[in-house]
Parts: structure tokens; C-alpha cells; sequence
């Protein structure tokens, strides 16, 4: 039955253990910055937010990627739900940065970094999956369709880095850069641990998604089996596979 | 489940884009509704800016931006009589390799594009440009040509996915315009220096890479796509 | 042994949304037979003619049409079919002439053959005005060109009769009556019609088969009943 | 042999233009859609131009082609479902004063273009402009309707004229940018002075004068000639 | 005196750039009667039709509808006048409540008269999908609706049963049939049926009308002629 159920306990004690740890870390362990004060841990969120964010909607790709190959729906519905999460981070991440952008430069937003411009472009992107689903009637059609811009945009989204990063002429940031150590010892531990636990943040969150969703369907088709097509009430309409 | 492929042939690209000529000569529905557009953009900014001449990046921003906007009057209308008028069922009941419709479309896309340039650029260059068009026109032909390909590869693709869509008319602009992005930034940064005042008379060499990386990339994937864009 | 049927069915289900349209269809048609398909509006008869036709895949059941699986072997199939559907399917702003010409590209038919087609359904003279301009029984003439162009051996006709007036019904005949040999699958809102035409003939209701005979055997009351 | 005029009636003129909103906003989708291609369109010009700000006449003539981007689009499809799904015989079949029909149209083109700024003007505002919208912001509204008036009369117009020829799309264009031209460059040079640094806070005289006479005018001509526009 | 009949026609002409589709025709029907109009595919069936609808105007000759000239009078005609043409006249992307909401207001009916009509054609429980994904029969009963909205007097109606299953056409016969009182001007593409239907029968051939008589009266030869 619901798959998705299984070891979603487990996974969501790891999950708050992991970020409780590191709100610790966070708060007790790294050092303050410089130069930029309290303000600057706002950074343990928003880096993890956004890398997290950006491997979802490449998660989402290869899975929309899946359900073409197979032809299984339920291929679509976990590439629906890895974007639609990845999505939420996204935003996260917008906000986040804008905040801190807000406190350190006085301004909501600069254009002047490639990294938050390539972001930019990403997230326009994908904030056309929902709107796209939303005006396809046909659910099998809406499902093809919808893993189809997945998987153009999962491929999107390195290219569209690579491409912006090589636009600006001043290339500052810092991800790509990170694992290359120029952190100190323990903005790095405190960071690492921040990352994996936005990552088992976003791993629980669709599992959980997907268990409800699987739970749904179920109870529809058995409603189906027993009642027969009349029994069942029409879906509203929504963007959400079901 | 997928269904397997028919032989593939140039044979039906052909008259599929020769149908969509033939259909374009008698409505003359796309070119000149792109060319009159672009040449109203132009004029606008001819006024708009209140300058009279630019170059430059700036001249190369605006001759970009036209052209996507043209653009997309022609991508909007790439499957219109598809839709109204059975073009793709009928399509469809043949035995034909499928993506020829695509690589059709893409064509006939690259053709409006192309006709457009001939019109707006030299009229860019009467209008609005400080420079002469002349010494970097090699260079500006060889740009222009990889950013329409991008354009009508992208183009296609997104058509294809907007037009089963309820408001088709806005999905197709705005999946287009965010992947459509570095191939924009690689075609201004790159006709940019050739635009200039003593410019150079080539691109840049690294802007071409990109360019053309874009083009076969997504070239690529939009033929591994296609075929589930046409499925029922 | 008996040739296999031209046109085999069995358990086809086809939805669209929540609504199941097509339930179980099960039929088996015989190379060169007609099978009618009754049923009142929405039964699922045009559905059922766009899956034979490629153009819908099934969401269950096994479909074979001369012998190949569907979907899958879907390319197979199209060069040996013909729709005729509600809809021509002509580009208006094209002629008769251009858009038969292009139709006969697509299916690898000589060009020459545009001219015999138009000239059966008597279109010859008025070819070149666009489609858009012409009366609708021209119109469906016309489509009545674009089906039979490639020679197809199975027909799929959906009220291949709506709108032609009677000589036309007399010109068409050969050419997608039961004289032209092929394969017909036909849907007709004239039970008596329709009988009179057909072979075998199937009787849509809610989604399944409520009856699949030979029209001697069809008793009145159960079309009656379709109908109901 | 001209009829006589069925007697007019804003009834008629809403109904069609609750009907067009309907087929037009069909869900929710369009207004997020119009945001994020306000968006997009923003991040295309920050590169095109590559610049992280515009101000003064060069914001008024990027914000001006935009506006007439947006309007080419809704002109494009403002007859498209009366043509191909029987709309016109539908209409005509009524016994309500035709000239509603343009009325309404104009209206609808007008909401469009209205729904667009609202969301597209605030973002370019935050995104793309060097200075801040508060201080101009009743001006800039003011140039803008009197901008959207001329579009939207004179975009309705043009297609009405061309609906009923063949070459629909070619005559629309090329009678319509011209007749807009005027209007563009005043709207241009009008808004311009607004978003300048420290701008002023009201749009020259001159511009919003030319602006509005110019709607007033083509308001009478597209009513006194509608009526012929319709016969068949 | 006799009452003014419902619909007059004298020396009707209408040309089409150089082809004159309809030349010198002249019928007069009787308030409530019913005329069958037949013809071969491009007789000018539709041409006659769109004409008396006002949406075509005539090239010469007199037009009268219920006593009013076409084209100068023709806003007060539209009021009581309803065309069921090839083409049903259905947004494609709204559903049938709304595009027959959209048409009561035009009309100046009330909104609720909507129920009551999709409740006569058996739509109702369909009405809120969009006509594009119904079947071609249901569309044209919601095409039925929208001619009768408004209660006309004079109906013209083009091949209306095309595409209803028989079920349907028992349902529209009230509505659109002998039954319904109004002024008829009805083809079809079955002699016979129309025959059976009509007060006055006129064969278009060529432009001109070859005959206007009662159906009694109509030889066979001459319908065979027609179509011959
Ligand atoms: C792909 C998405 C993004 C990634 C991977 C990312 C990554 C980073 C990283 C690694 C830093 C820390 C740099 C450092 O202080 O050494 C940073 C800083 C920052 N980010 Fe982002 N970011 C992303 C998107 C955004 C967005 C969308 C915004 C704004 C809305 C934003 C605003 C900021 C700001 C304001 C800072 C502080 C920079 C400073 O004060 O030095 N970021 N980002
Ligand atoms: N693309 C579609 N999306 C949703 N529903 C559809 C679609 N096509 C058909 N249907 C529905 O499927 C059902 C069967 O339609 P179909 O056109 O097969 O009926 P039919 O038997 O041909 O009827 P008719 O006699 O009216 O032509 C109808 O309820 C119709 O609304
Ligand atoms: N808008 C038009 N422009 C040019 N020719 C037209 C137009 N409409 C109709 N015709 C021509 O007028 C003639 C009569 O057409 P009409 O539609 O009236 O025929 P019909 O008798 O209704 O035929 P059918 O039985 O096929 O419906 C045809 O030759 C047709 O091509
Ligand atoms: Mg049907
Ligand atoms: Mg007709």
C-alpha cells in the first residue's frame, strides 16, 4: 500500500534532530561575521534554502524524465511534488536573500550577481509549472505535458548557471566556491549541518506529500471500485495530480 | 507504452514547411504583422529615447529585444492552424514521422525570423544606429542567424506545450522568455562590440560558443521531447 | 483457419478525466465487413473511431486494426486508414487542390491521383477556390477525397453522409460504399440506415457493448433501448 | 440602403464585454501568467541593455514598447473566437446596436492593457528603475490611460477593418502602427521628464494634451464609422 | 384578405464576386407554414438561409420578413428570427450554460428561461463543460437552445437534425418541429423527410428556383432532375 509511509517517522526525527543541531550550531557555535554582524547568519538558511531548491527542480526533471520512459503517472505526481517543493524553497530563498540583501547593500534586490540572477530566471521558470498544469483540461495530457517542461527545465537549470555566470563580467559568489574551503572551520561544520538538515527537511516534506497524496488515491479508487464512476465526485479543479 | 517511431524522412519536413509557406503567402498573416512591429519598436524608440542615435550595448539591447518581441507574434501563431482547422489530426493519420511537424514548424519560424531581419535590421541601421552596419555585418549575419535557430528551436518547443492550453497565448510567452534568456544574453553581449563606435567586426568568440552550445542543446532535447507534445 | 480480423477489440477502456467513456468494449470485424456503430449523443462512437484511427490511445484493453497492436505499432497502421470524421480537417484558407496535394505528400501518393479523387466527387472545377468559400456539402466532398487518397483498406467513418446531398451520396458510394472492398467502421444516427449497410453492428450504451450482431438478429427493441 | 440602427444600449455593450472577459480570464491563470512575463520581460531589457537601472527618456521608451508589445498581442486576438467560432453571425443575429460590439472590444482591449499595468508597472518600478515611482505616480497613471485609450480605440478599430479582409493580419498592422504612432511618442515623451531623477511630477502640458485630443478624436471617427465596419 | 404572408420573397439575387448564387428566386410562405427548401450541394440553400437571417444582404430584389423589407429593417426582424446554420455558433471554449447566457442577454431573455431550454434538449446535467469537449450531437442541441432562446417566429433552419441521435430528434421535434407554431424554412439533404414536413416545397437549381409547390403536387422527376 502507501510506500511513502514507510520510515517517514524515522526521517522526520532525523529531520528535527538535524535542524535543531544546527539552529545550535547556528546560534551558539559559529562565529559572528566581521563585518556583517548577527545579520549574516541569516546565510545557514538561506545557502541550504537555495541549493536545495535548485537540486529539487533537477530531482523533479529526472523524474518527469521517468514517467515519460514509463508511461507510469505516478512518475508525474513525485515530479509534481519534488517541484512543487522545490518551489517553496525557492521562495524561501528569495526572501531570505531580499532580507539580507536588505540589511547588508539597503537593497531588496541587486542585479549585479550572477548567482541571484541565474536564480531568478530559474524560478520565473518554474513558477510557469503551475500555471501551465492549471490550463490543460485532460489529466493524462496535463501529466505528459507537465513532465515534458520538467524535464526542459531540470536540464535548464545547470545550463542557465553556467550561461549567466559566464554574462557577468564580476563573478562574486561564493556557493561554488564553498566547498572549496574558504570558509572558516566552523561556519563550515555549522553550514554542512545546516545544508543536510534543509535536505532531510525537503526529503521528509515529499515523502509526506507523497503518503497523503497515495492515501487519497487510494480512497478514490476504492470508492470507484465499490461505488462505480457515479459514486465518486468530480475532482475540483485543481493543478494537483490525483 | 510509447508508440515506435516511423522512418523518419526530410521528405516530409519539407511538405509540411511547404504547406505553412503556401499558407503564410496567402493569409500573410506572421511576417508582416513581426516586420510591422519590429519597425514600430524601432520608430518608438527612435522617438521614445529622444536620441537619435544609439550603439553599443545599448543599440545591441534594443535590436535584441525588438527581435524577441517580433518573435513572439510569430511563435503565437506557429500552431494556430493546427488547432482550428484540424492541422493535427490530420498530421497525425499520417504515416509519418512525427517530429518532422516539429523540425517544420522550427523551420518555418527560422524563415519568418530570417525575413524579418532582412527588413528590421537594415532599418535599425537607418534609423537608430551611430554606426554603419557595414564592416561588422559578417559578424552580425553569423550572430543573428544562431539567435533565431535559438529562437525557433524555443520557439517550437514552447508553442508545441502551449498550444493544448487553455490560455495559450500567455503560457507560451512565459515558459519561452526564461529559457530563452541565455541565448538573449549571449546574442546582445555578443552583437554588443559590433554595434560599438570603431567596433570591432567579430563577435566575440565566446559568446558565439555559447550561442551555438545553446542551439544544439536544445535542439536535442526538444527533438527527444516532441513526440509526447503530440501524443493524445 | 480463418484470416485474422481485420479490426479486433477486446476490454477497450477509454476515459476522459473522471469520466469513463468507453467500458469492456470487446468486437471482432472480418477483413472487408462493415460494422456500425449505434448509440445515442456522447455514447463514445467518434471515440471509438479516433482510437481506431491512432489518434486516442486506449487506457486499457487490447486494440488490434489489421493485425498491429495499438498503440504501439500506431505507424503501422496509418497508411492503410482513413477518417472521416465531424471535422474535414482542410486548412480553410487553402483550396481543395492545395490541401489534397498536400495530403497526398504526406502519404506518399502520387500527385496525379489528386486530380482522379477530385474528379469522382465532382469537384474538379471548383478545386481551386478556398476551402473556406465553398458550401458544406463541397466541403465534405472534399474530406471524402482526403480518406480515400492513399486507398485505404480499412474506413473509419463517422456519418460519412451529413451534408451530401443525394448525387453526391450516389458518386461517393464506390469510393467508400461497401463497393470499395475496404474494411468499414461506420457510425450513423439512421438505425435503419445503418442496418441496411452493415455486416455486423454494435450497440453503444453507458460506456459498454449492449449488443454486437449480425443486423438480422438485431431485435428492434434493443434499439429502441439504446435510444431510450 | 444603409438600416436603420437598432436602438443602442450599454446593456449590449457590457454583456459582450462580461463575455469577452470570461473567454479572456478564464481562471485564475492569466494574472500570475501577466506577472511573471512583466517579470521576464524586465530581467530581458536589464540585459539587453545591460544595465541594472534605467531612468528618464529611456525608461519612458522601454516601459512605452512594452505597453505596445502587450497591446500587439491583445489586438492580435481581439476578433480571433468571433471569426473562427461563429461569434460575428451570433452577435449580428441579435437585436442589439452593433456598434456595441467595438465598444465592448475597445473596452476589453482597455481592462487588458489596465491589468497589465497594474502589475507590470510596480515591477519595473522595483526592478529596472533608477528612481522611485512615488512622487510621479498620479501623472504616470494619468499618461497611461490616455495611453491605453489610443491603443485600445485605435487597436480596435484597425481590426475591425481587417477582420473581414483576407490579408487580416497585414492590414491591421500596417493601417494601425502608423495611427498609433502619434500617440506613442507623446505618451514617450510625456512619461519620460516623470521618471527621470529628481523628475518632475506631472507630465509636460504639451504631451498630455496631444495625447488626449488625439483619443478624443479617434473616439468620434471609430463611432461614427463602426457601423460600416460590420455589414457584410 | 388574406393575412400578409410570414416571409416574401420577389426576384431575389445574390452574387458572390462573379458568381450569382442566387438568381431571380421568388416564394412566399404563409405565417406558420413550413417551406422545405432543396437543392444540390452549392444550390444556394444556405446563401437563402443566411439572407432571410440578415446576415447576408441581398443584391437585388425584394425581401420581406414578417412584413419587414431586409436589409433596412432588419434589426426589427432579429428579434423574432432564429437561425440553426452549419455552424453552431458556440464559443468553443465556454460551456453551454454560458454561451447560452451570454445570448439570452443579447436577446433581452431572462436567464432563467436557460434552464428551462437545456432542460428540453437533455443538457442540463452537461451544461457546464466547455462545447469544445462535447460530442458534435450535443453541441448541436445546445444549438438548438440557442435558437430557441428567444422564443422566434419564424425559424430557419439548415439540415437541423444532422448529427441528433434519434432520441434528441423526438426531443427538438416541440421545439423546432411543426409543433413549435413557428414559421419554418427547413433543408435537408432527404427529399422524402422533407417532403413529409413541409406546407410548400422549392427546389433551387442553378440559382433559380425550378419549382414551388406543395408537396402533394412535387413530381419525383422533378426532385430527381434536381439533383441529377
Ligand atoms: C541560487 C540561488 C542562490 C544561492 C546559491 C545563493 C548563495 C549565496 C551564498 C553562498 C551567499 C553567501 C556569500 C558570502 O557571504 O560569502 C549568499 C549571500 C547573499 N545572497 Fe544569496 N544565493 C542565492 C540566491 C539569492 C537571492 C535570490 C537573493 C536575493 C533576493 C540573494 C541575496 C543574497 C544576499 C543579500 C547575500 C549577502 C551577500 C553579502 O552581504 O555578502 N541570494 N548567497
Ligand atoms: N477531448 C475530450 N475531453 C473530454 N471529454 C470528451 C472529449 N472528447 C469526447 N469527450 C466526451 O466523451 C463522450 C463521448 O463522446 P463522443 O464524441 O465519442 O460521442 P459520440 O458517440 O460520437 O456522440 P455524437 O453522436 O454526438 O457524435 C462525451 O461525453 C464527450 O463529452
Ligand atoms: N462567402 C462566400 N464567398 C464566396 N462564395 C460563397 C460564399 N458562401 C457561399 N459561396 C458559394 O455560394 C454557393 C452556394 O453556397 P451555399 O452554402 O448556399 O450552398 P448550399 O445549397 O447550402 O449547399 P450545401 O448543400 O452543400 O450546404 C456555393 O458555390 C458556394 O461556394
Ligand atoms: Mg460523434
Ligand atoms: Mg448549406
Amino acid at each position: 500500500m502507501t510506500t511513502y509511509g514507510r520510515g517517514l517517522r524515522g526521517l522526520a526525527l532525523a529531520t528535527v534532530a538535524t535542524i535543531t543541531v544546527a539552529f545550535a550550531l547556528v546560534f551558539f557555535y559559529a562565529p559572528l561575521d566581521a563585518d556583517q554582524g548577527f545579520i549574516q547568519k541569516i546565510f545557514y538558511l538561506h545557502v541550504p534554502l537555495a541549493i536545495t531548491a535548485l537540486c529539487g527542480f533537477v530531482f523533479g526533471g529526472l523524474l518527469g524524465a521517468m514517467h515519460l520512459r514509463t508511461g507510469d503517472r505516478r512518475w508525474d505526481i513525485r515530479s509534481y511534488v519534488a517541484i512543487h517543493m522545490a518551489l517553496i524553497f525557492g521562495i524561501g530563498t528569495l526572501i531570505t536573500g531580499g532580507i539580507w540583501a536588505k540589511a547588508s547593500w539597503g537593497h531588496w534586490w541587486v542585479w549585479s550577481d550572477p548567482t541571484l540572477t541565474s536564480f531568478l530566471i530559474v524560478l520565473l521558470l518554474f513558477c510557469t509549472y503551475q500555471p501551465l498544469r492549471f490550463s490543460i483540461e485532460d489529466s493524462e495530457r496535463q501529466a505528459r505535458y507537465a513532465s515534458v517542461f520538467a524535464v526542459i527545465a531540470g536540464a535548464f537549470v545547470p545550463l542557465n548557471f553556467i550561461a549567466v555566470r559566464l554574462a557577468q563580467a564580476y563573478v562574486h559568489p561564493r556557493v561554488l566556491t564553498l566547498t572549496g574551503g574558504n570558509l572558516p572551520g566552523a561556519m563550515r561544520l555549522t553550514f554542512l549541518v545546516s545544508l543536510v538538515g534543509m535536505a532531510l527537511l525537503y526529503v521528509t516534506l515529499w515523502k509526506y506529500e507523497m503518503a497523503a497524496k497515495s492515501t487519497r488515491m487510494q480512497v478514490r479508487a476504492l470508492r470507484r471500485a465499490l461505488l462505480g464512476d457515479d459514486g465518486v465526485a468530480p475532482l475540483k479543479r485543481s493543478a494537483a495530480p490525483s | 507504452m510509447r508508440e515506435e517511431r516511423a522512418p523518419g524522412s526530410w521528405r516530409t519536413t519539407i511538405t509540411v514547411l511547404r504547406k505553412d509557406l503556401l499558407l503564410e503567402l496567402r493569409g500573410l498573416e506572421t511576417v508582416p504583422a513581426m516586420v510591422l512591429f519590429a519597425l514600430a519598436t524601432l520608430v518608438v524608440f527612435h522617438f521614445g529615447l529622444n536620441r537619435d542615435t544609439v550603439d553599443g550595448q545599448l543599440a545591441a539591447g534594443v535590436l535584441t529585444a525588438t527581435l524577441l518581441f517580433a518573435a513572439m507574434l510569430g511563435i503565437n501563431r506557429l500552431f494556430v492552424a493546427e488547432r482550428e482547422q484540424g492541422g493535427f489530426d490530420a498530421f497525425l493519420l499520417a504515416p509519418v514521422d512525427r517530429s518532422a511537424l516539429l523540425v517544420a514548424k522550427a523551420l518555418a519560424l527560422f524563415v519568418f525570423l530570417a525575413v524579418l531581419e532582412v527588413i528590421a535590421v537594415p532599418a535599425f541601421g537607418l534609423l537608430l544606429l551611430g554606426t554603419s552596419l557595414g564592416p561588422p555585418l559578417l559578424g552580425l549575419i553569423a550572430m543573428l542567424l544562431l539567435g533565431d535557430v535559438a529562437l525557433a528551436v524555443i520557439g517550437t518547443l514552447v508553442s508545441a506545450i502551449a498550444v493544448h492550453t487553455r490560455a495559450r497565448d500567455l503560457i507560451g510567452p512565459i515558459i519561452g522568455l526564461p529559457l530563452l534568456m541565455p541565448a538573449l544574453i549571449a546574442l546582445a553581449r555578443g552583437i554588443g562590440p559590433l554595434l560599438a563606435v570603431h567596433g570591432s567586426s567579430w563577435p566575440p568568440a565566446r559568446w558565439v560558443l555559447i550561442l551555438a552550445l545553446y542551439d544544439v542543446v536544445f535542439a536535442l532535447l526538444a527533438y527527444a521531447v516532441f513526440d509526447f507534445l503530440l501524443e493524445d | 483457419m480463418d484470416p485474422p480480423p481485420a479490426i479486433e477489440l477486446r476490454g477497450l477502456v477509454r476515459r476522459f478525466g473522471e469520466r469513463t467513456v468507453l467500458r469492456d468494449v470487446s468486437a471482432s470485424v472480418p477483413a472487408g465487413a462493415t460494422l456500425a456503430v449505434l448509440g445515442r449523443n456522447g455514447a463514445g462512437k467518434s471515440t471509438l473511431l479516433r482510437i481506431l484511427a491512432t489518434l486516442l490511445r486506449p487506457h486499457a484493453g487490447e486494440v488490434r486494426v489489421l493485425g498491429e497492436a495499438l498503440p504501439a505499432r500506431a505507424f503501422a497502421v496509418r497508411a492503410r486508414l482513413g477518417l472521416l470524421g465531424h471535422d474535414p480537417l482542410l486548412y480553410r484558407d487553402l483550396s481543395g487542390r492545395e490541401n489534397l496535394t498536400y495530403h497526398a505528400r504526406l502519404h506518399g501518393v502520387a500527385i496525379a491521383r489528386v486530380e482522379d479523387v477530385l474528379e469522382a466527387v465532382g469537384m474538379r472545377e471548383r478545386a481551386d477556390e478556398p476551402v473556406r468559400l465553398l458550401s458544406r456539402g463541397m466541403v465534405q466532398r472534399l474530406a471524402v477525397c482526403r480518406v480515400i487518397l492513399h486507398r485505404p483498406s480499412v474506413l473509419l467513418l463517422d456519418e460519412p453522409l451529413a451534408n451530401l446531398d443525394p448525387a453526391a451520396t450516389q458518386l461517393v458510394a464506390p469510393l467508400i460504399g461497401r463497393a470499395s472492398g475496404a474494411t468499414r467502421i461506420l457510425t450513423s444516427h439512421d438505425p435503419q440506415a445503418a442496418l441496411a449497410e452493415a455486416d455486423l453492428v454494435l450497440g453503444l450504451e453507458g460506456g459498454r457493448a449492449a449488443f454486437l450482431t449480425e443486423p438480422g438478429r438485431v431485435d428492434r427493441e434493443a434499439v429502441g433501448r439504446l435510444y431510450a
